[in-house]
C-alpha cells in the first residue's frame, strides 16, 4: 500500500474529527443573535477604525528573509542525505563533499550577516539609530 | 601559450572574480553599512569587472578553450554544465566591459545616494550571473545564471525607490521578468521532457540519434518557450515591451547595463543553446519546421518595430531603449543566419556587434545619467546646445550616435556591415530580406540618431541654464567608451578573429 | 500504480494556462505573482513527471532549484511591490504610467 | 610612412586644438595646419610615383598593412599617391591653411570645437585621396560628413539647420547607394578578387568584371553598378539635378566651411568618379558617353543660368561652382589624354579659385554684413585690395589667360573636341557658351557691388580688411597664378597617371 | 528512451499499520477496497490517539502541572484525581453559542480552526509510535512533517486576520513571524540529524539511534541523537518551543499585551479546535523530538512495550513545556525575534557546520 495514500486517509480522518465537532456543536448550541454581542473586543471599549492597519514594517522583513533561508535549506536537505554515502564511499574526497557545502553555508551566512547589519532583523530602532537620521524601512 | 598551470576551476576565474567582488562588497557592508565611501566602493566594482576583463582577454590572448591542433574541441569544463570556450569568454569581455564602465560611472551618478554598497553589490552580482550566462552550458546552469542576472536587475531598476518611475520601472521589469522566466522555465520543463536531458550536449545527442521521435510536439513548444525566454532578455519582438519603461525609468547607468550587457548575456545563451542543443537538422526533421525561420521573422520585426518607435519619441532615454530593441533585431540575425553547414561569419557578426554596442550604447547611456546628473531634463528640446556647455561630453555623443547608426569612422559602422556582408553571404531569399531590413533600418535609424546630435550641438538651448560641472567618474567612462569606439575601427581585426572563431568552434 | 506521463503533462498545461489566464486578467501585482508561481510550478510537475518516465533524476535536482530561484523571485517582487505602494498607494499593476504620455 | 604622419598630425592636431582654449585656438590650429601644408609641399617635390594608382603604376609614399579579415576578402590600410592624388593633397592642405587663417576674423564662438572640427575634415580629406582600399577610403570618405554637417550646422547663417540637414541627408543617401553598388559588384566578382584593394578590383574589373550576383548577369550588373555609382558620386559633384544642397551649404556655412566645401569637398566627388566609373568601368563609360555628356553640359548652362538670376554674391560663387563641375564631368567623359588630364587640372585649379573667391566674399560680407549685391556698390572705395583679389578672382573664374582657370578648361575643351562619342563637338561648344555666361554674371555683380559710388544699405562702418584676412588671398592668387603659367609643374604628373586609364591598364 | 522506474532505495522492512489492520480483519482480501478501509481504520486509530491524548492534557494535565509549580490545588472535584472534568469541559464547550465577530471574513474565519487543528494531526502519520503502531513511511517523513507543521502558520495567519479584531491581527502577525523565525533553525538543525542518519525516513532514523554508542559496565547506552550530539538537541529544543509558541516564547497569544491573540475571537466550537491544534501540536512537537533525538519508540522491554515509551517521551516534553511555562518569564517580541534571526539561526548553523566536519573527519 503506497505510503501516500495511508497520509491521504489520515488527512481525511483529521478533517472528519472537526467537522465532527462542529457538527455536534451545531446541534447543542444555542443561537441567541444580538447587535452588541458581535462587536470585536476591544478590551471592553468601542471599537475604533478598522483592522486594515499599518504594522511595524519589519514583519514583511523578516518574511522576506525567510523566504529565501527556508529555501535554501531545501538545497541543502539533498546534500545532508548523502553526506554520509558519500563520506564512507571514497570516491570522493572529504574536501570535494564538504567543499561546496560550506561555501554555500558562507555564502548564506554573509547574506544574513548583511541583514543582520542593516537592520533587517532589528526590531526597534534604539533612539540613538533613530537619531542617525536613516530611514531604512 | 600560458607559462604557469592552472587548475581545471581557475578557467572560471573571470566570473568567480564577480562572484568575489560582489560578496566582498556585501561583506564591506555589513562591517560597515550605510558607508557612503564612494570611491572605495566604486573602485572595489571597478577593479573587480577590469580583473575579470583582464583575466578573460589573457585567457583569450593564452588561447585557453579554443579548438585543439588535433581535432579536439578545448574546452575546459570545471563543473558540469559549465564551460570555457572562446564563446564564453568573448561574452565574458563583453559583460566585464559594461561592468566596469558602469562601476567607474557610478561614482559621480550615486553621489548623495542611501544604498552605495547595495548598489555595487547587486550590480556585481548582476555581472556575475551574465558572465555564467556566458559559461553556462547545461539548461540548469542557464536558468539560474539567468536568475541570477535578472534578481539583481530588478532591484537595480527600481533602486531609486523615491522616484515614482524608477519604481514603476521595476515593478513592470519584473512583473514581465517573471512571467517570461516561468515560460522559459516551462520551455526548459518540455524540452526536458522530450529528450529526457538539460545538458546541451546530451540533448543534441537524443536528437541526433532520433531517440525523441514521437516528440516533436512538445519540442516544438519547448524551443517555443526557450524562444520566448531570450527575446526577453535580449528585449527583442514579442518581450520587447517592458524594455522602453524600465530603461527610461530606470538610473540610467543601470539602464546602460541592462541594454548592453544584459542583452549580450541574453545572446550568449541563445547562441549557445540553438548551435548547441538543436542541431538543424536533426530538429528539423523532429519538429517539421526549420527554427531559424523563427528567428527570421523575429529578426525582421524587431528591428524594425525597435527602429520606428524610436523614430517617434521625445524623450531621449526612452528613443535610446528603443533603439536598443531595434539593435537587439541586427543581433537577431546572427542566429537567423545559422545554417546547417555554417553561419559562422554572420553569428560572428552578431558577437562582434555585440560588443561594438556595449561601449556605444553603454555611452550613449552614460551621456543620459550625465544630463540627469546635470539635471537638465529629459526631451529633445532639455538636450538643446548642450554642447556649448559641455563640448567633450557631446562629442563623445556624437561619436556614440554615429556608431549606432553604423556610419563611419566608428566601429558600429564596421559590425553592421559585417553583418550585412554575412547576411548577404547566406544568399537564401528570407537572409536577402533581412539584409534588406537591417539597410532600411540603419537609414532610419540615421534619422533619429542624427535629432539627438543636432539638439544637442546646433539648436540653441530653450532656456538658460547654469555652468555644468564635469562629474570626474562619468566623464572618464563616457570618454573611454568614446575613444574605444573610435578605436575599435582600427583595431577591429583581431575582435573579428575572436567572434568569428568563437562562433566557428561553437558551430563545429 | 503508475500514472502515466500524459497526465501529467496534461495537468502542467492545465495549471500553466491558468497561471497565464490570471497573468493577463490579474491587476493586483499580489496575483500577477501567484500567477506567475503556478506557471513556475507546472513547470516543476513537468520536471518531476519527465525525470521519473525518463529515469534519471536531473528533472527533480532542477526542480530543487527552480523552487529556490522562484522563492528568491518572490522575494525580490515582494520588495518592489512594497515600494510601489509606499509611492503610489495602491498595489493595481494598471494605476502606475508616469511614463505614459 | 609620409600619409599617415600627415593623417597623425591633422588627427592629434584636432584633438588638441578641441580641447584648447578658445582664445588661442585659431592660432594654434593654423600653427598645426602648417606642418601638413609644408609636409606635403615637401612631398610634392619629393614625388617619385608614376602611372596610375590602381593600374599600371608606382606609387609614391606607398604603406600597405593587413587590417582585417572579412569572410574571404582582407580589408587594409593601403594608402600611396599617384600623379592625380598627390595635386589634391597639397590642394587640401593649403586650402585647411589658408581657410583657416580666414576664419580668425568671422568665426568668434565655440572656436576650439570649430578650428578642431576643422582640422579633422583635413585629416579626412587627405585620408580619401590617400586610401587605396574600398573600406579605407570609404571611412574616410563618410568621415568628412559628419564634421562638415557640424561646421555648417553651428556655425551656419540663419538657415543653417535646414541646409545642415539637407546636406547630410543628400550626402549620405548618395553614400549609401554607391556603397551599396560597390559591394555588389565585389561579391559580382566573385573568386577574382581577396581584398578590398581598388588596385585588385580594378584589375579584375578590366581582366573580366563580374559573373553576376544576386541573380543578375554580369554585364547587366556591370552596369546598374555603374549607374549606381554615378549617381552616387553625382550628388557628391554635384551635377543637375542633384545640386540643389550645394546652394543652400554654401550660403549658410561660415566662410572657411564654404572654402572647404566649394574648393575640396566638391573635388572628392569628382575623384571618386574618376577613381572608380572612369577607371574601372571604360566599356559602360563608352555606353553612357552621350547621357553623361548631356548632363555635364546641362550643368554648366544651367548652373550658369542660376547664377545669373541670383543677387546674392555667395550664391552666384556657389551656382558657378554647379557650372565649373559641368566642365570636369565633360572633360574626364571626353576620355581622352587632355579631356581626363585637364579635368584633373581644373578640379584643383577650381579649387583654388574657388577658395579665393568664398573667401573674398566673405571678406566683404565680414565687413559689410550683407552679401546682396542689390545692397552695395562701391566697395572698391573702402577696401581695395580685398576687392582687387576678388576681381582677380573673378578673371580666373572665367578663364583668364596665365590664370590657372583658361588652362583647365583649355585643356577639357581641346580633349572634348576629341572625343570619339556622337556630337561630342556639338555638346563641347555648348559648354564653352557657358563661358560667356560667367562672364556675364561675374561681371555683372562685379559692376554693381564694387564700382561706381560708395553706398552700403546696412548700419556697418567699412574699412580696409585686417592683414590676416588678406594674406591668405594673396597666397592663393599666387597659386592660381603660378598654376596658370606653368601649368605642367602639376599636368605633367597628372596625364602620366591619366594615360594608364585610357590606355585600357597599360602604361 | 523509454522510461523505466529508477531503482528505489531500498524500503525499510518494518510492517506499517495498515497492513497489519488488514491483516488482523481480513480485509487485505477485498483487494483496493478492502485496503483502502484498512488504511482509512488505521488513520481513525492514529487519530483518535491523538484526541484522547489532548483530551486529557489540555483540560487535566495542564491545570495539574502549573497547579503543582505553583503550589496550588488544581481540578479534584470531578472524578478520580477530577479527571472528568474532561468530559464536562468538552460539553460545556460544544454547547456554547458561537459568537461570529461582526467583519469577519467568514471563510478565512470558519477555515482556520479546521486547518490549525488538521495539519498538526496530519504530522503523526508518519512518526513510528512503536508496538507497530506506524501510518506511513515515506522516503522523505522527516521533511514532510516540518512541511505539514508549517501548514499551522497559515492557519493562524488566517484566524488573525479573519476576526477583525487588531489584536487577533497583531497575534497572527506575531505567530506568523515566530514561526518563520524558529522554523529555520528547526529545520537546520533537523538536518545534523539527517547528517548522521543519512536519511529522511522516519523508521530508518529511529534504527540508526538503536545501536549502541558506549557500555558501560554492561548497560548499553543507545546512541540516541541527544546523547551523540546533545547540543543540536538542546537547538531543537528551544526552537521546537518556539515554533509551537509555548513560553518563553508565547507572545502571539501573551494574555497580559494583546488579550488572546488570533484567537481572541473565537468561541465555542471554534475555540475548541484551536486549543486542540495547539496541543496537537505541542505533542507533534514531542513527537519529532521523540524520533529523532530520542530514540523514538525505543527503550527496555519488549517490543510491544514501544508504544509506552513513545507516549512517556512525548508527555516527557509535554512536562518541560508546561515547566518551563511556569518558571521563565515571556520575552518581549522585539527579542524574540532578534533570538532567532541572531543566535538560533547562527548557531544552527553553526551546528550543522561542525557535525558535518565531525562526520566527516570521524568516517
Amino acid at each position: 500500500m503506497n505510503d501516500w495514500i495511508a497520509i491521504g486517509a489520515l488527512a481525511l480522518v483529521g478533517l472528519l474529527i472537526p467537522l465532527g465537532m462542529m457538527a455536534v456543536s451545531y446541534l447543542l448550541r444555542p443561537s441567541v443573535p444580538e447587535t452588541s454581542k458581535r462587536a470585536t473586543y476591544e478590551s471592553g471599549e468601542v471599537p475604533t477604525g478598522g483592522t486594515r492597519i499599518r504594522f511595524n514594517i519589519q514583519y514583511y522583513m523578516v518574511a522576506l528573509l525567510f523566504l529565501v533561508f527556508d529555501i535554501e535549506t531545501v538545497l541543502l536537505f539533498p546534500w545532508a542525505v548523502v553526506y554520509l554515502d558519500a563520506v564512507e564511499s571514497d570516491a570522493v574526497s572529504l574536501l570535494e563533499i564538504l567543499g561546496p557545502m560550506l561555501l554555500f553555508v558562507a555564502i548564506l551566512m554573509v547574506g544574513l550577516a548583511w541583514a543582520w547589519r542593516n537592520g533587517a532583523v532589528q526590531w526597534a530602532q534604539t533612539p540613538r539609530q533613530l537619531a542617525s537620521g536613516d530611514d531604512r524601512q | 601559450m600560458a607559462v604557469l598551470e592552472l587548475p581545471e576551476w581557475a578557467a572560471l576565474a573571470p566570473a568567480l572574480i564577480m562572484v568575489a567582488t560582489a560578496l566582498a562588497l556585501f561583506v564591506f557592508d555589513s562591517v560597515s553599512p550605510r558607508s557612503t565611501n564612494r570611491s572605495l566602493l566604486a573602485g572595489t566594482a571597478a577593479g573587480g569587472a577590469l580583473a575579470s576583463l583582464a583575466v578573460a582577454v589573457w585567457y583569450t590572448a593564452a588561447g585557453v578553450g579554443t579548438p585543439t591542433i588535433d581535432g579536439g574541441r578545448g574546452e575546459i569544463e570545471p563543473i558540469h554544465g559549465l564551460v570555457v570556450d572562446q564563446l564564453a569568454l568573448y561574452f565574458m569581455i563583453v559583460v566585464a566591459i559594461v561592468t566596469a564602465l558602469i562601476a567607474v560611472a557610478s561614482y559621480d551618478y550615486l553621489a548623495g545616494h542611501t544604498y552605495q554598497a547595495e548598489y555595487y553589490s547587486l550590480v556585481m552580482l548582476a555581472a556575475s550571473g551574465m558572465s555564467l550566462m556566458a559559461a553556462a552550458n547545461s539548461l540548469v546552469t542557464i536558468f539560474i545564471a539567468l536568475e541570477l542576472a535578472s534578481l539583481p536587475s530588478y532591484a537595480l531598476v527600481a533602486i531609486l525607490k523615491d522616484n515614482r518611475g524608477s519604481v514603476e520601472a521595476g515593478l513592470k521589469y519584473f512583473l514581465i521578468g517573471a512571467l517570461s522566466s516561468a515560460i522559459f522555465l516551462y520551455g526548459i520543463s518540455l524540452v526536458y521532457g522530450a529528450t529526457g536531458h538539460l545538458y546541451l550536449a546530451d540533448i543534441a545527442a537524443v536528437l541526433e540519434a532520433g531517440d525523441a521521435d514521437g516528440f516533436g510536439g512538445l519540442l516544438g513548444l519547448g524551443i517555443l518557450m526557450l524562444i520566448g525566454g531570450f527575446a526577453y532578455k535580449t528585449a527583442s519582438v514579442p518581450f520587447h515591451f517592458w524594455a522602453p519603461e524600465a530603461y527610461e525609468g530606470a538610473p540610467a547607468p543601470i539602464s546602460a547595463f541592462l541594454s548592453s550587457a544584459s542583452k549580450a548575456a541574453g545572446f550568449v545563451i541563445a547562441f549557445r543553446v540553438f548551435t548547441t542543443a538543436f542541431p538543424l537538422e536533426a530538429t528539423q526533421e523532429l519538429i517539421g519546421i526549420d527554427w531559424t525561420i523563427a528567428f527570421v521573422i523575429l529578426a525582421i520585426a524587431t528591428m524594425t518595430i525597435g527602429n520606428f518607435a524610436a523614430a517617434t519619441q521625445t524623450n531621449v532615454k526612452r528613443m535610446l531603449a528603443y533603439s536598443s530593441i531595434g539593435h537587439a533585431g541586427y543581433a537577431l540575425i546572427g542566429l537567423a543566419g545559422l545554417t546547417a553547414d555554417g553561419g559562422d561569419l554572420v553569428m560572428g557578426a552578431a558577437m562582434m556587434h555585440l560588443l561594438v554596442y556595449g561601449f556605444m550604447n553603454t555611452g550613449a547611456f552614460l551621456f543620459v545619467a550625465l544630463a540627469e546628473h546635470w539635471g537638465v531634463g529629459r526631451t529633445f528640446e532639455d538636450y538643446n546646445g548642450l554642447s556649448a556647455q559641455a563640448p567633450v561630453a557631446c562629442a563623445a555623443l556624437v561619436v556614440f550616435m554615429f556608431s549606432l547608426a553604423g556610419v563611419p569612422p566608428f566601429a558600429g559602422f564596421w559590425s553592421k556591415y559585417f553583418l550585412f556582408t554575412g547576411a548577404i553571404s547566406i544568399g537564401t531569399t528570407a537572409m536577402l530580406a533581412v539584409a534588406a531590413a537591417l539597410v532600411v533600418n540603419s537609414a532610419l535609424s540615421l534619422y533619429y540618431y542624427s535629432r539627438l546630435v543636432k539638439a544637442v550641438l546646433i539648436e540653441d538651448p530653450l532656456s538658460d541654464r547654469g555652468a555644468l560641472d564635469q562629474p570626474t567618474g562619468l566623464y572618464a567612462a563616457l570618454i573611454v567608451a568614446a575613444v574605444m569606439t573610435v578605436a575599435l575601427l582600427a583595431g577591429f581585426g583581431p575582435i573579428a578573429e575572436a567572434a568569428t572563431d568563437a562562433a566557428a568552434a561553437a558551430l563545429a | 500504480m503508475t500514472v502515466a506521463v500524459e497526465y501529467y503533462v496534461l495537468l502542467s498545461m492545465g495549471l500553466f494556462c491558468i497561471g497565464l489566464f490570471g497573468v493577463l486578467t490579474r491587476r493586483n501585482a499580489l496575483m500577477f505573482l501567484m500567477s506567475v508561481e503556478l506557471m513556475l510550478n507546472a513547470a516543476n510537475i513537468n520536471l518531476i513527471a519527465f525525470s521519473f518516465y525518463h529515469g534519471n533524476l536531473t528533472g527533480q535536482v532542477f526542480a530543487l532549484f527552480t523552487m529556490a530561484l522562484a522563492a528568491a523571485e518572490v522575494a525580490v517582487g515582494l520588495g518592489i511591490i512594497l515600494v510601489l505602494y509606499r509611492n503610489f498607494r495602491d498595489v493595481d499593476v494598471t494605476v502606475p504610467t508616469t511614463m505614459r504620455w | 610612412m609620409m600619409i599617415e604622419v600627415l593623417i597623425a598630425v591633422a588627427l592629434v592636431g584636432a584633438l588638441v586644438t578641441f580641447v584648447a582654449p578658445n582664445r588661442i585656438a585659431g592660432k594654434l590650429a593654423f600653427a598645426i595646419s602648417l606642418v601638413p601644408a609644408v609636409l606635403s609641399l615637401w612631398m610634392f617635390t619629393a614625388f617619385d610615383g608614376s602611372g596610375n594608382a590602381l593600374l599600371e603604376g608606382t606609387l609614391a609614399f606607398e604603406s600597405h598593412y593587413e587590417w582585417l579579415q572579412l569572410g574571404e576578402y582582407s580589408i587594409s590600410w593601403f594608402v600611396g599617391l599617384d600623379g592625380i592624388s598627390i595635386p589634391l593633397v597639397v590642394l587640401t592642405t593649403i586650402l585647411v591653411s589658408l581657410a583657416i587663417m580666414s576664419s580668425w576674423t568671422p568665426i568668434d564662438d565655440r572656436e576650439s570645437q570649430f578650428y578642431g572640427l576643422v582640422l579633422f575634415i583635413e585629416a579626412n580629406l587627405i585620408g580619401v585621396f590617400a586610401a587605396l582600399d574600398f573600406f579605407l577610403w570609404f571611412i574616410f570618405w563618410e568621415a568628412v560628413l559628419i564634421p562638415m554637417y557640424l561646421l555648417i550646422g553651428i556655425w551656419g547663417g540663419p538657415r543653417r539647420k535646414y541646409a545642415a540637414i539637407k546636406f547630410f541627408v543628400y550626402t549620405n543617401v548618395a553614400s549609401l547607394v554607391m556603397f551599396g553598388a560597390f559591394i555588389a559588384l565585389v561579391f559580382g566578382l566573385g573568386d577574382s578578387v581577396t581584398s578590398f584593394a581598388l588596385p585588385e578590383i580594378a584589375t579584375a574589373m578590366l581582366e573580366g568584371g563580374p559573373d553576376g550576383f544576386l541573380g543578375l548577369e554580369g554585364t547587366t550588373l556591370t552596369s546598374v553598378v555603374f549607374v549606381a555609382m554615378f549617381l552616387g558620386f553625382a550628388v557628391k559633384v554635384p551635377v543637375v539635378p542633384f545640386h540643389t544642397w550645394l546652394p543652400d551649404a554654401h550660403v549658410e556655412a561660415p566662410t572657411p566651411a564654404s572654402v572647404l566645401l566649394a574648393g575640396v569637398l566638391l573635388k572628392m566627388g569628382t575623384y571618386a568618379l574618376l577613381r572608380f566609373n572612369f577607371t574601372m568601368f571604360p566599356g559602360q563609360v563608352e555606353t553612357y558617353a552621350v547621357p553623361i555628356a548631356a548632363i555635364a553640359v546641362i550643368s554648366v548652362i544651367y548652373g550658369a543660368m542660376l547664377a545669373l538670376a541670383q543677387t546674392d554674391l555667395k550664391r552666384i560663387v556657389a551656382y558657378s561652382s554647379v557650372s565649373s563641375m559641368g566642365y570636369v564631368i565633360l572633360g574626364l567623359i571626353a576620355y581622352t589624354q587632355f579631356g581626363v588630364g585637364g579635368a584633373t587640372f581644373q578640379m584643383v585649379s577650381h579649387g583654388f579659385i574657388s577658395g579665393l573667391m568664398f573667401m573674398a566674399v566673405g571678406v566683404i560680407y565680414n565687413a559689410t554684413h550683407t552679401r546682396l549685391v542689390t545692397d552695395m556698390s562701391g566697395m572698391a572705395d573702402r577696401m581695395p585690395v580685398a576687392v582687387g583679389i576678388l576681381i582677380a578672382g573673378a578673371f580666373g573664374y572665367m578663364g583668364l589667360p596665365l590664370m590657372s582657370g583658361f588652362y583647365g578648361e583649355f585643356t577639357i575643351f581641346f580633349g572634348a573636341f576629341q572625343a570619339d562619342f556622337a556630337y561630342a563637338p556639338l555638346f563641347t561648344s555648348l559648354a564653352m557658351f557657358g563661358i560667356v555666361i560667367v562672364a556675364g554674371y561675374l561681371l555683372f555683380a562685379l559692376q554693381r557691388t564694387v564700382f561706381g559710388p560708395y553706398e552700403l544699405e546696412t548700419d556697418y562702418e567699412v574699412s580696409r580688411a585686417p592683414l590676416h584676412d588678406v594674406v591668405p588671398m594673396f597666397v592663393l592668387l599666387g597659386i592660381i597664378i603660378l598654376l596658370g603659367v606653368a601649368p605642367d609643374l602639376i599636368f605633367e604628373m597628372i596625364t602620366d597617371a591619366v594615360d594608364p586609364i585610357l590606355n585600357g591598364g597599360e602604361l | 528512451m523509454v522510461g523505466g522506474v529508477p531503482p528505489l532505495p531500498l524500503q525499510s522492512d518494518t510492517v506499517l499499520l495498515p497492513e497489519r489492520i488488514g491483516k488482523l480483519t481480513g480485509l487485505d482480501q477485498f483487494g483496493l477496497g478492502g485496503e483502502l478501509l484498512a488504511t482509512f481504520l488505521a488513520a481513525f486509530i492514529v487519530g483518535n490517539i491523538m484526541l484522547a491524548m489532548t483530551g486529557v492534557a489540555g483540560p487535566w494535565a495542564k491545570r495539574k502541572i502549573t497547579a503543582a509549580f505553583t503550589d496550588r490545588i488544581a481540578v479534584n472535584r470531578l472524578g478520580p484525581a477530577g479527571l472528568l472534568i474532561i468530559v464536562a469541559d468538552s460539553v460545556r464547550l460544544l454547547s456554547k453559542e458561537l459568537i461570529v465577530p461582526e467583519h469577519a471574513d467568514r471563510p478565512a474565519y470558519d477555515l482556520a480552526p479546521i486547518v490549525i487543528a488538521s495539519s498538526a494531526l496530519l504530522g503523526f502519520a508518519v512518526i513510528p509510535m512503536g508496538s507497530g503502531i506506524h501510518l506511513a513511511d515515506p522516503e522523505v517523513g522527516l521533511v514532510y512533517v516540518f512541511a505539514v507543521a508549517g501548514i499551522a502558520s497559515i492557519g493562524l495567519m488566517m484566524a488573525g486576520y479573519s476576526s477583525a479584531n487588531k489584536y487577533s491581527m497583531l497575534g497572527g502577525l506575531r505567530a506568523v513571524a515566530q514561526n518563520i523565525a524558529y522554523e529555520i533553525p528547526l529545520v537546520v538543525t533537523g538536518m545534523s540529524v539527517v547528517i548522521f542518519a543519512g536519511t529522511l525516513q522516519m523508521s530508518a532514523i529511529v534504527e540508526a539511534q538503536a545501536q549502541t554508542l558506549v557500555s558501560l559496565g554492561g548497560l548499553d547506552i543507545p546512541a540516541w541523537y541527544a546523547l551523540v550530539n546533545p547540543f543540536a538537541f538542546v537547538l531543537f529544543l528551544v526552537a521546537n518551543f518556539a515554533e509551537v509558541g509555548r513560553n518563553p516564547f508565547d507572545t502571539p497569544e501573551a494574555p497580559t499585551e494583546i488579550v488572546a491573540g488570533y484567537q481572541t475571537e473565537y468561541s465555542s466550537v471554534y475555540f475548541v479546535l484551536i486549543y486542540l491544534g495547539e496541543f496537537i501540536h505541542i505533542f507533534l512537537g514531542g513527537a519529532i523530538i521523540a524520533t529523532i533525538f530520542l530514540g523514538g519508540p525505543a527503550g527496555p522491554g519488549p517490543d510491544g512495550l514501544g508504544i509506552v515509551w513513545f507516549i512517556i517521551k512525548i508527555w516527557g516534553v509535554f512536562f518541560l513545556t508546561q515547566w518551563l511555562r511556569s518558571a521563565i518569564p515571556r520575552v518581549r517580541i522585539d527579542q524574540l525575534i532578534e533570538i532567532g534571526w541572531k543566535g538560533l539561526l547562527v548557531l544552527s548553523f553553526a551546528n550543522l557546520v561542525i557535525t558535518a566536519v565531525i562526520v566527516g573527519l570521524i568516517a
